[in-house]
């Protein structure tokens, strides 16, 4: 009874609880950051140092009026939110922060098809979120998006593949074993698939500069342009928290997850005095920090050239280096 | 009656495949008809998965994987066609589709 | 019991959903219903230790092809009800009748067949190696038999992938 | 054996066509020369890959050559099993040269939708080629009926004035055929596995089977009227008149040469050697039939007025002569009759050719418009003079080994016969000069005709293969009869069954002819190793 | 003598040379060359394959070379067991065919070397073509008579035929000409059907096709004088082969029209050298045929007849060309009574002789018909005795020699056959006298027809005619100045010929003039199984008394034949009308030999008015010496076969068809177009199976 519920359940709240802090605070951070980056301060105001806004902004969406436009399909249009939520969430079940089984609520084996599959069912949100609005900008935005989500998927996911080529495993703790027994992260064994998978997340979680679905100039918004209150919040928070899983994945795929720099470097035994979640939260919140980087940095696609880029470039390259993966397996 | 044998799954995928004939037969919209098949074509899925893990044998699921991509080809070809098929008649009505008979 | 508890909880949902997907009014609404259906079967498919299954089933299914449809109903953005014109020679409440009949006789036949025979269980498929031996290896067992005694299946899957493919884009595209 | 044992030469052939349907496929229909050079390449290459076997051949060896061996479709035992004899791989080799003279001569005759013309050309050529190398009766048949479709479409696209009733009279013949052919097949695999227990489509097994007498009568006759609808057979002839007057020069050529030999090749691998005991009942009827079609074929010839047809009921004649001789069931007869199929072949598919020049300049078949051809067109007169030689079957031409060794086999069998069928010669050499001399002697008649060009440089080299073969097979018979000679062996061990104690009686006083390998049956090992 | 196989391979290069490029590209000059050089390069081989010949013993002298395998050996059923059908290109030289070589080559030498002239105006293809057509005649006419097996004198049988077939119809654009041709051909084939089925017969009885082993092992069967055996039918067969090769009864009626031919042609093929080959081919099969006795007997019956009744027609004849075949028919009629009667030897000698004077006679009557300008009707011709007196000479010389006069080549060999005619059958006997006195009688005919009396050939440019005005009518590009001798290419052959004429018959001069008749011993092994012993023990003898007595029979009735003819055309020249008035029932009977071509002309008239043009066809070509009534119904039952095909066996297949379109209308009403409809249909389908299932339970 113990292992098999109270335990789950408790990693579970735990987990829940983590990520919704965890994305208040990248509100924070990204106000913080982008303000920095533009030679500003940021929110001050709140707290020290604006601290505390991580925690206003949410009452503040809380508390807002949720407004259901007269022409949308109301029920959709409150599963929507829903729908792009909780893929988001159910990802981080086989996310693993530490080689314990204490540290992840379920190792499975096809954990990575799993968080592919998962997070394909986000698209789902969006869509209806569009559509049930029933107003030409969210329709468009919703369009868009999936089209793009779709299409970097494929890319990411057949990249992927050339990664579990190399570990052998679907498994997410696998994989990280098996940087372990390499003695290398998969970054260093993977360059192209490192770069391509962080290119697609951007593209996936309709970050800069793949932001088009959501280009306040072209589309006044996105797809939740007609929501506001706590259903825009839910999508708000869908969408960081997708960012924080391809964090997460990117990080445990070639980064070595949970383990220190050089893990079988026996000089920098010491690094392992710091626990491995701390490990791999440092990691994620790293790229977290690059995403925010590019988006304060660069500017953004136009629409065909991001299609161009998806089909023509990327999924040619992800190609090419999955045959390239599985004849060196077979030669080495 | 509360141990789960393979009839109880095969009788859930007779029931599911039952519902979507009736979905062919009873709707006009032929997208819904297709849903309807998707529906027929997981009927049969259950079916094979269950029989694969009560016989120990993995090429149910071999044949589920099979399943769908057929159903995947299946889905893009018509969709395909409805979307054809629309943009000349501005219809997705099944009855208004008889033009093949003599 | 918390077997039969899951089976049952799942059989209901889904057959529900079943009936609600070719039931709904709006297209739309039958393809939410379609996808929350597919996921229930993906758990289902859990539940038979069938995780590759269930997994394609979520990314092909739920992921891939629902969308598609979920695309061509907001395509088909429809300026008259799709249900008007009813033709009369279809004889669609006959074949629902009908099609209850046989649901009626299969049940039928089930109900008998487990008073008949109660354990068809230890029946294994004779002469078939591949034996489900450990849940974590599921997936490679399945990768093992389709790469190997259904190679060429699997490749003409692939191809009719392919084919389907070019198929749907010169069907769809306006002029080619 | 010299062949590279293992190498997919037969594969090599046989997909080699398909390979040029799918670059034609992918070359735009505008591009007409493109198309032609693509198709005649392809028909070239074709014919290349597969001269090996003719070098690669070896002729002491009694079994099954260049044998290849795949599963197919397992859960009914079919296999992809391919080899061949020294039978079917010269009609291989007549199959793959008759590809490029059709090819070749459709240069300038099509000029509309030329590359679906020479797609199906070229799938015809694949359906035909595994039908002569298929082992496996249920790819013989897929094979038997793949054929129709493309020659079905080259009657009814390209044919002249009557196409599509030809075109649907032909394939509904040969289908009806096919079907009750198709019961016969059946009936032998389950007798088979009812004897052996094993499910296959294996000939070389079923060439081993016993089947008893009732049995063997049924199975007799869906054969047979598979394959004689297919020869043409006397009372089963109509389409061909029909087909081949309407079909496009290339098309004739191709059904003259080589379509026909489907039926008389069924007959010599299926009939004869499944079920020998109903092919010796069934004798009488089948010579009789023979006989009647080599008579009423020449004289109804004689009555035409339109020249192709007047070819075609020719062909009706020359196919009973082939029938004749192999139910005379004797080793002579037997040889005969390939080495007719191979000279019915090369002579009437170079009379069809001939037609069709004409046809192409003049656009009419009616022998009344022609007259005096010689004097505007003498090398094609010259042509056409060993051609109507070789097909009356003069000696130093092909026709007359043919003919002398079917006739001396059946006449060993009866005098009556032999006596009946060589007075069908007299008559062919009547209708034959006399089609010569109404076309090509006398004075040019019809003012349309005073113009007419000579060969093209094109349409010579159409010819010149033929020509050779036609001399070459006429005095030096040697290589062709050596290639055949196991074959009809194993075929005459079947149906006779004291021929092989009393060949090796005989060969032990003469020590000339060697004994076929196996002892009873046509246990003709296979060889080169199955994969 | 192992080279004996160039001997006709060489002028089939000659052919193939002329016909592959000559055509095209060889001039007149090389075309000649070529065919003459193959020719001259063939004799100089046979030369000296003869000399070697002569130079072995005489029962040693056979030579057989095998150059190639032809049909490998097939096993086959025969009369005696399991035997092996095999043919190898063989070739043997034995007396027999040495002297038939000799024939060939020397006089086709001749006959090229004529032609080399009398072809001269021929457009230069069509030039290359007629030698390349002669040179494949001698390549075809030496493989006959070289082949060492049926089957491949069979093939130059049949090759013979086909170049006989070209050659006559050389002039393909005159009806008459192609028409004779393809005549020749088809008749020629009802004697092929019987000659092959004869091989096949050999074959069956004695296992082999080898000449040699089948004399050998037939020499061992008994004679079958008391019935019809095994052997009789052989040689009945094979004599039918005989008979159409050679113009006999009833198969004669293409040779004579034959002569549409050019002249050179009609001298080598129809009367030195192919139309022997039935003769050439009985002495082969001496020894099958003298176990045939009564087959013997109609082939002496049949050479008789033949005998008699072309030499009637040959009297009365005017054209003369015809005149010359007729008297061909006739001497090839007298050969086969030789053979008829067991004097192979005789025969054969008799077809040497005749080779020369008949190859003389012909090429003199294309000098002839060549002076005056394609002249053919002896009506216009006569006194060319002063304007060519070389041919003049030469004819005479072969009209001497057919006629029998003595010291002349025919006298020896005429004589040799009359006299064993004589010994086997004095009425034989008698009725050949009469057909060699009318020999006599039309040959000089002939002679005082053509170069005696007054002119009566048409006027011409600067003779009789006036001067300054052209004969555009005379035809030809050239204008016509008249008979005139013949030039130096053509009268060289003719001198050649004359003086073999006169001298071929020494080789055989019987006993009783106190010769040696060394042709007759040359020739023995050829026609006896086993060297040594005879084909027939010692036939009856005459003393050489009779024989002369004999011989002063026949010489008085030639030159009885002679006189005649000299008093109805020289002395007076109007007996000859009144003659044919007095007897006019049967001289228009001969004049129309007998009515026979009438009898097709009707044929030919009312399948005209028939309209059917197949009839025709059919029907000259086929039946022609034949029943009528046998192309009449072999037309109609084509036709009727026709119509059957087309309404009764073609009307049941599309009966077939209606029925399945009918039927489609009805059941058309099920294709709604309702996609639901058809699937539930299949629901339908399902309900019944899983209906079924249940209860089945």
């Amino acid at each position: 009874m113990l292992e098999t519920f109270i335990i789950p359940l408790l990693q579970i709240a735990v987990l829940l609880n983590a990520v919704l802090v965890a994305v208040t605070f990248m509100v924070l951070m990204e106000r913080k950051v982008m303000a920095w980056a533009q030679a500003r301060l940021g929110p001050m105001r709140v707290g020290p140092h604006g601290i505390l806004q991580a925690i206003v902004d949410p009452i503040k969406l809380i508390l807002k009026e949720d407004i259901t436009p007269v022409a949308a399909d109301k029920w959709v249009f409150t599963v929507a939110p829903i729908m792009s939520l909780v893929p988001a969430l159910v990802v981080f079940s086989v996310v693993p922060f530490g080689p314990d089984p204490l540290y992840y609520v379920a190792d499975i084996n096809v954990g990575l098809l799993f968080i592919v599959a998962v997070t394909s069912i986000g698209v789902y949100g969006i869509i209806l979120g569009g559509w049930s609005s029933n107003s030409k900008y969210p329709l468009l935005a919703s369009l868009r998006a999936s089209a793009q989500l779709i299409s970097y998927e494929i890319a990411v996911t057949m990249t992927l593949v050339s990664v579990i080529l190399t570990s052998g495993t679907l498994s997410l703790v696998g994989i990280v074993e098996a940087q372990r027994e390499a003695g290398v992260w998969f970054g260093f064994i993977q360059p192209v698939a490192f770069v391509l998978v962080f290119i697609g997340g951007l593209a996936e979680t309709n970050r800069v500069p793949f932001d088009l679905p959501e280009a306040e100039t072209e589309l006044t918004g996105g797809f939740h342009t007609e929501y506001s209150g706590m259903r825009f919040a839910l999508f708000f928070l869908a969408e960081y928290a997708n960012i924080i899983v391809i964090s997460a994945i990117v990080a445990i795929m070639f980064l070595g997850g949970w383990m220190r720099p050089f893990p079988n470097v026996e000089a920098l035994a010491f690094l392992d005095l710091i626990p491995p979640w701390i490990w791999l939260i440092g990691k994620i919140f790293l790229f977290l920090y690059v995403f925010i980087w590019i988006r304060a940095t660069l500017p953004r696609y136009r629409y065909d050239q991001l299609m161009r880029l998806g089909w023509k470039v990327l999924i040619p390259i992800a190609i090419g280096n999955l045959v390239i993966t599985g004849i060196v397996k077979v030669l080495v | 009656m509360l141990e789960i044998t393979p009839l109880h799954y095969t009788a859930l995928s007779a029931a599911l495949f039952i519902i979507g004939v009736i979905g062919v037969l009873v709707r006009r919209n032929i997208i819904i008809i297709f849903m309807s098949i998707e529906l027929i074509l997981n009927a049969v899925n259950i079916n094979l998965v269950a029989l694969s893990s009560q016989l120990q044998n993995l090429v149910g699921q071999v044949f589920v994987v099979f399943v769908i991509a057929v159903a995947a080809a299946e889905a893009a070809v018509g969709l395909g066609i409805i979307i054809a098929f629309y943009r000349n008649k501005e219809t997705v009505n099944i009855d208004e589709m008889s033009l093949m008979r003599w | 019991m918390l077997e039969a508890a899951v089976f049952y909880t799942l059989a209901v949902l889904i057959l529900g959903l079943g009936i609600l997907v070719i039931s709904a009014r709006s297209a739309v609404h039958s393809v939410l219903f379609l996808v929350v259906n597919f996921l229930l079967v993906a758990i289902l498919y859990v539940t038979l230790s069938a995780q590759f299954v269930a997994v394609i089933q979520v990314l092909v299914y739920a992921g891939g092809i629902v969308v598609l449809y979920l695309f061509v109903v907001m395509l088909v953005s429809l300026k008259r009800a799709p249900e008007q014109h009813a033709d009369t020679r279809r004889l669609g409440v006959t074949g629902a009748v009908l099609a209850g009949a046989v649901l009626l006789e299969v049940i039928g036949i089930v109900v008998s067949g487990a008073a008949r025979s109660d354990a068809p269980a230890g029946a294994r498929g004779a002469g078939v190696p591949e034996a489900i031996s450990d849940p974590m290896l599921n997936t490679e067992q399945i990768g093992w038999v389709l790469y190997t005694e259904y190679l060429i299946p699997f490749e003409v899957a692939s191809m009719l992938l392919l084919v389907a493919m070019i198929g749907a884009i010169v069907l769809a595209k306006k002029n080619l | 054996m010299s062949n590279a044992a293992g190498f997919p030469l037969l594969s090599l052939i046989l997909f080699t066509p398909l390979v040029g349907v799918v670059l034609l496929l992918l070359t735009d229909r505008r591009q007409e020369d493109r198309i032609r050079w693509i198709a005649n390449a392809t028909a070239g290459a074709g014919f290349l890959v597969s001269l090996p076997l003719w070098f690669w051949y070896d002729t002491q060896d009694a079994g099954w050559q260049f044998v290849e061996r795949l599963a197919w479709i397992p859960s009914i035992g079919a296999e992809y099993f391919l080899g061949v004899d020294g039978f079917s791989a010269l009609l291989i080799l007549l199959t793959t040269l008759m590809g490029v003279i059709g090819v070749l001569s459709s240069w300038t005759a099509i000029t509309v939708r030329v590359k679906e013309y020479y797609v199906f050309l070229l799938a015809l050529q694949t359906g035909m080629l595994g039908a002569f190398m298929a082992l496996d009766f249920l790819l013989f048949f897929l094979f038997w009926e793949v054929m129709l479709v493309p020659m079905y479409f080259l009657i009814g696209i390209w044919g002249s004035d009557n196409r599509l009733y030809s075109a649907i009279k032909f394939f509904l013949f040969t289908l009806v055929g096919s079907v009750v052919m198709l019961l016969g097949i059946l009936a032998v695999y389950f007798y088979n596995h009812s004897v052996t227990g094993v499910y296959t489509f294996d000939v070389t097994q079923f060439h081993q089977l016993n089947i008893p007498d009732g049995l063997q009568w049924w199975i007799f006759l869906a054969f047979f009227l598979g394959f004689a609808v297919k020869v043409p057979m006397f009372p089963f002839h109509t389409w061909l008149p029909d087909a081949h007057t309407d079909a496009p020069t290339a098309g004739s050529v191709i059904l003259a040469a080589v379509l026909l030999k489907m039926g008389t090749y069924g007959f010599i691998r299926f009939s004869l050697p499944i079920v020998p005991e109903a092919t010796a009942a069934f004798v009488p009827l089948v010579v009789g039939l023979s006989i009647i079609g080599i008579i009423y074929g020449a004289l109804v010839a004689m009555a035409q007025k339109d020249w192709k047809r007047l070819v075609a009921y020719s062909s009706v004649s020359h196919m009973g002569m082939v029938m004749l001789g192999m139910f005379a069931l004797t080793p002579v007869g037997i040889t005969g009759s390939i080495v007719q199929q191979l000279n019915h072949g090369i002579s009437t598919g170079a009379l069809f050719l001939i037609v069709g020049i004409v046809y192409e300049r003049r656009h009419t078949r009616e022998i009344a418009e022609y007259g005096g051809l010689s004097k505007v067109m003498p090398v094609y007169a010259t042509i056409f003079l060993v051609m109507t030689m070789s097909s009356i079957g003069l000696p130093t031409l092909n026709g007359f080994i043919g003919e002398v060794l079917i006739l001396q086999g059946i006449f060993v069998v009866s005098k009556f016969w032999a006596f009946v069928a060589a007075s069908g010669i007299v008559l062919g050499a009547a209708y034959m000069l006399w089609l010569y001399q109404r076309t090509m002697f006398g004075n040019v008649t019809n003012p349309k005709n005073e113009g007419l060009p000579d060969l093209s440089m094109r349409e010579i080299w159409t010819f010149v293969p033929l020509l050779v073969l036609a001399v070459w097979i006429g005095l030096y018979p040697k290589p062709f009869l050596d290639r055949l000679e196991t074959s009809v062996d194993n075929v005459m061990a079947r149906v006779s069954s004291d021929y092989t104690p009393r060949l090796a009686a005989a060969g032990a006083q003469a020590g000339q002819r060697e004994v076929p390998s196996g002892t009873a049956g046509a246990q003709a090992p296979v060889r080169g190793g199955t994969r | 003598m192992d080279l004996i196989w160039l001997i006709p391979v060489l002028p089939g290069i000659g052919a193939a040379l002329n016909g592959l490029v000559g055509v095209r590209y060889f001039d007149k000059r090389t075309a000649a060359y070529v065919a003459c050089g193959t020719m001259a390069a063939s004799l100089l081989l046979s030369l000296v394959a003869f000399a070697q010949l002569l130079g072995l013993p005489g029962d040693e002298r056979f030579h057989q070379v095998t150059v190639a395998e032809w049909i490998p050996p097939i096993p086959l059923e025969t009369a005696g067991g399991i035997g092996s059908f095999e043919v190898p290109w063989a070739f043997t030289l034995d007396p027999l065919s040495g002297m038939m070589i000799l024939v060939v080559t020397g006089i086709g030498l001749l006959i090229h070397v004529y032609s080399v002239a009398y072809m001269d105006h021929e457009p230069r293809p069509a030039y290359a073509r007629f030698f390349c057509y002669l040179n494949l005649f001698c390549f075809f006419m030496l493989l006959l008579v070289l082949g060492s097996t049926f089957l491949v004198m069979f093939v130059g049988w049949e090759g013979v035929g086909l170049c006989s077939y070209l050659l006559i119809g050389f002039w393909y654009h005159k009806q008459s000409a192609s028409d004779a041709g393809k005549k020749a051909f088809i008749v020629n084939r009802i004697g092929d059907w019987g000659f092959i089925l004869g091989i096949f017969l050999v074959f069956f009885t004695f296992g082999t096709l080898d000449f040699h082993a089948v004399a050998e092992l037939a020499a061992e069967m008994p004679v079958e004088a008391a019935g019809m055996g095994v052997l009789s039918l052989i040689c009945l067969l094979l004599f039918v082969g005989a008979i159409g090769k050679s113009a006999q009864i009833p198969l004669y009626v293409w040779l004579p029209d034959a002569m549409e031919g050019p002249t050179p042609v009609s001298a080598l093929i129809h009367a030195a050298t192919m139309v022997t080959a039935g003769v050439y081919m009985v002495g082969r099969n001496a020894v099958l045929f003298s176990h045939a006795p009564m087959v013997m007997e109609i082939v002496a019956i049949i050479g008789l007849a033949t005998a008699i009744m072309a030499a009637t027609i040959g009297l009365v004849q005017t054209d003369i060309k015809r005149v010359l075949a007729y008297s061909t028919v006739s001497q090839l009629g007298y050969m086969f009574l030789a053979t008829g009667v067991g004097a192979f030897a005789a025969g054969a000698f008799h077809l040497m002789t005749h080779a020369f004077f008949k190859a003389l006679l012909f090429l003199g009557s294309g000098s002839v018909i060549h002076a005056m300008n394609e002249e053919q009707d002896m009506r216009r011709m006569g006194g060319l005795k002063q304007y060519m007196p070389v041919t003049y000479a030469t004819m005479g010389i072969g009209a001497l020699a057919i006629a029998g006069v003595p010291l002349l080549s025919g006298f020896f060999s005429k004589d040799e056959i009359l006299y064993r005619t004589f010994l086997h059958n004095r009425l034989f006997w008698m009725l050949a006298v009469v057909a060699a006195g009318m020999t006599a009688f039309y040959m000089f005919r002939l002679i005082f027809m053509t170069f005696y009396q007054e002119y009566r050939g048409p006027a011409w440019e600067g003779g009789h005619g006036d001067h300054g005005e052209h004969h555009e009518d005379d035809g030809g590009d050239h204008a016509w100045h008249g008979p005139h001798e013949s030039p130096r290419l053509m009268t060289v052959p003719l001198i050649v010929l004359a003086v073999g004429a006169v001298l071929a018959g020494y080789v055989g001069v019987p006993a009783a003039l106190g010769g040696s008749n060394a042709i007759e011993h040359f020739l023995e092994p050829s026609f006896v199984a086993h060297a040594g012993e005879g084909a027939h023990g010692e036939a009856a003898h005459l003393s050489h008394l009779a024989e002369l007595g004999l011989m002063a029979i026949s010489v008085l009735i030639a030159g009885l034949g002679i006189f005649l003819a000299y008093r109805n055309y020289i002395q007076r020249p109007e007996t000859a009308d009144e003659w044919a008035e007095r007897y006019a029932g049967p001289h228009r009977v001969l004049t129309n030999k007998y009515y026979v071509d009438e009898l097709y002309d009707a044929t030919f008239v009312r399948g005209t008015m028939v309209g059917a043009r197949g009839l025709w066809g059919f029907d000259g070509g086929v039946v022609d010496g034949a029943v009528n009534g046998t192309g009449w119904t072999t037309v109609a039952s084509s036709r009727i076969s026709h119509v059957l095909d087309k309404h009764v066996v073609d009307g049941l297949v599309n009966l077939v068809g209606w029925v399945c379109q009918e039927g489609s209308y009805g059941f058309r009403r099920v294709q709604t177009g309702l996609i639901q409809n058809y699937a539930f249909a299949t629901l339908v389908g399902v309900f019944a199976f899983v209906t079924w299932f249940l209860v089945g339970r």
